[in-house]
């Protein structure tokens, strides 16, 4: 599964993307985000409010309920500012 | 009908954007956002999502162009570093009626700001900070859904 | 804020216009009004009464400026014949939010069908007949007077 | 007093504006207008029917009960098509 994260929430991760493999029992946004704030502080720190962040599963937006179990592609970033 | 979507770093051609949607019809609405120069911004940077913003705001035109019978719908989205003064996005709408031109403007830049991946950051001196959605943007958008 | 009336027979150049309105704001909207070219008029010609409609488009933008607090309001209508696909009239509006400039610019527009001294008429083949004044257009009017 | 007219109104009048000096017991818009329709078959024809009217005095809108006793300039035109 590819993860990717956008603004401030790919500057606190670090990078911009990367490629994971969540064991079976991640079947969620919520429980993916979970999982990947065990990774590094910058992770951690990333994803410490979760009122503060969006996410897409293969680019359509979802609610962090949302189901990542077949997903090729998971992005992560805050309520979004264009215009 | 025709939808044209364009995110890129280069300047905004208002000119040849609205010339390609006066396209034989009666009414043409635009809205055109810039870099205000009078809050001390130096550069602005817009991030964005590559394909899923594409994607996103081909889908708010389609939706423009069923209720309200568009003959052209046109986003243009910059993205990258820009400076005060310079354009950040323009929408155009095209209809018979002056009308729908108008509402439909209004609709696709209230719901681009709140349903379109694109990310501010505001660069003053040596500080670069994101800039926090706003409420105010979530209201507008809301007002459509009614 | 700055005001721009113009009331001539030349074509309308909205780029020039629009780069006039951009002039350190967030938010531009324009409206542009064009002969159709899908209901047959071969020639519109558009006549106005000198003096009284420059006074009344000023007073129009005022209005605007007061109730919207815009920095600029440009209203553009050309006079005399014209062809399909050409522009009639332009209006812009500038502001340092959308929905201020989006609100104005339709306000501008709206008002201005109802209460400038503005005559149409269409020439088709070899006949020649004044437009006459449309209900909605009323109506669009005085839902501004709320 | 300088009358102008405008459009279809101007067109059936025949000439897009005149000098008249109206009788003191013309004192309203539709005064004039009466006073006017008496002139020729052509102001007969442009003032039939009083609802397809508008007018300005002195550059600005008025009904057809206004006014006219001082003005310099009335206008006697359809209602407004422009836009």
């Amino acid at each position: 599964m590819r993860v990717l994260y956008f603004a401030w929430v790919r500057e606190a991760v670090g990078v911009g993307e990367e490629e994971v493999t969540p064991p079976v029992d991640v079947t969620t946004v919520a429980g993916l985000i979970d999982w990947l704030a065990a990774r590094s502080e910058g992770h951690a720190s990333a994803f410490a409010d979760r009122e503060r962040l969006r996410a897409a599963v293969d680019q359509a937006f979802v609610s962090l309920d949302a189901p990542v179990a077949d997903a090729k592609e998971v992005a992560i970033f805050p309520p979004v500012t264009g215009g | 009908m025709t939808i044209r979507i364009l995110v890129s770093p280069d300047p905004i051609d208002v000119a040849a954007e609205m010339t390609r949607v006066e396209n034989g019809v009666g009414a043409v609405a635009t809205f055109t956002g810039l870099v205000r120069a009078d809050d001390g911004v130096g550069t602005l940077e817009l991030e964005h999502y590559p394909g899923a913003t594409e994607t996103a705001l081909h889908r708010l035109a389609e939706e423009a162009i069923a209720r309200w019978s568009l003959s052209e719908a046109t986003v243009v989205h910059r993205v990258g570093p820009m400076r005060p003064g310079e354009r950040i996005v323009f929408v155009a709408t095209a209809a018979a009626h002056r009308g729908a031109a108008l509402e439909a403007c209004a609709y696709l830049i209230d719901r681009l700001k709140t349903d379109a991946p694109f990310w501010k950051r505001e660069v003053r001196g040596g500080d670069a900070v994101w800039v926090e959605p706003r409420a105010t943007d979530d209201a507008a958008a809301a007002r459509w859904r009614s």
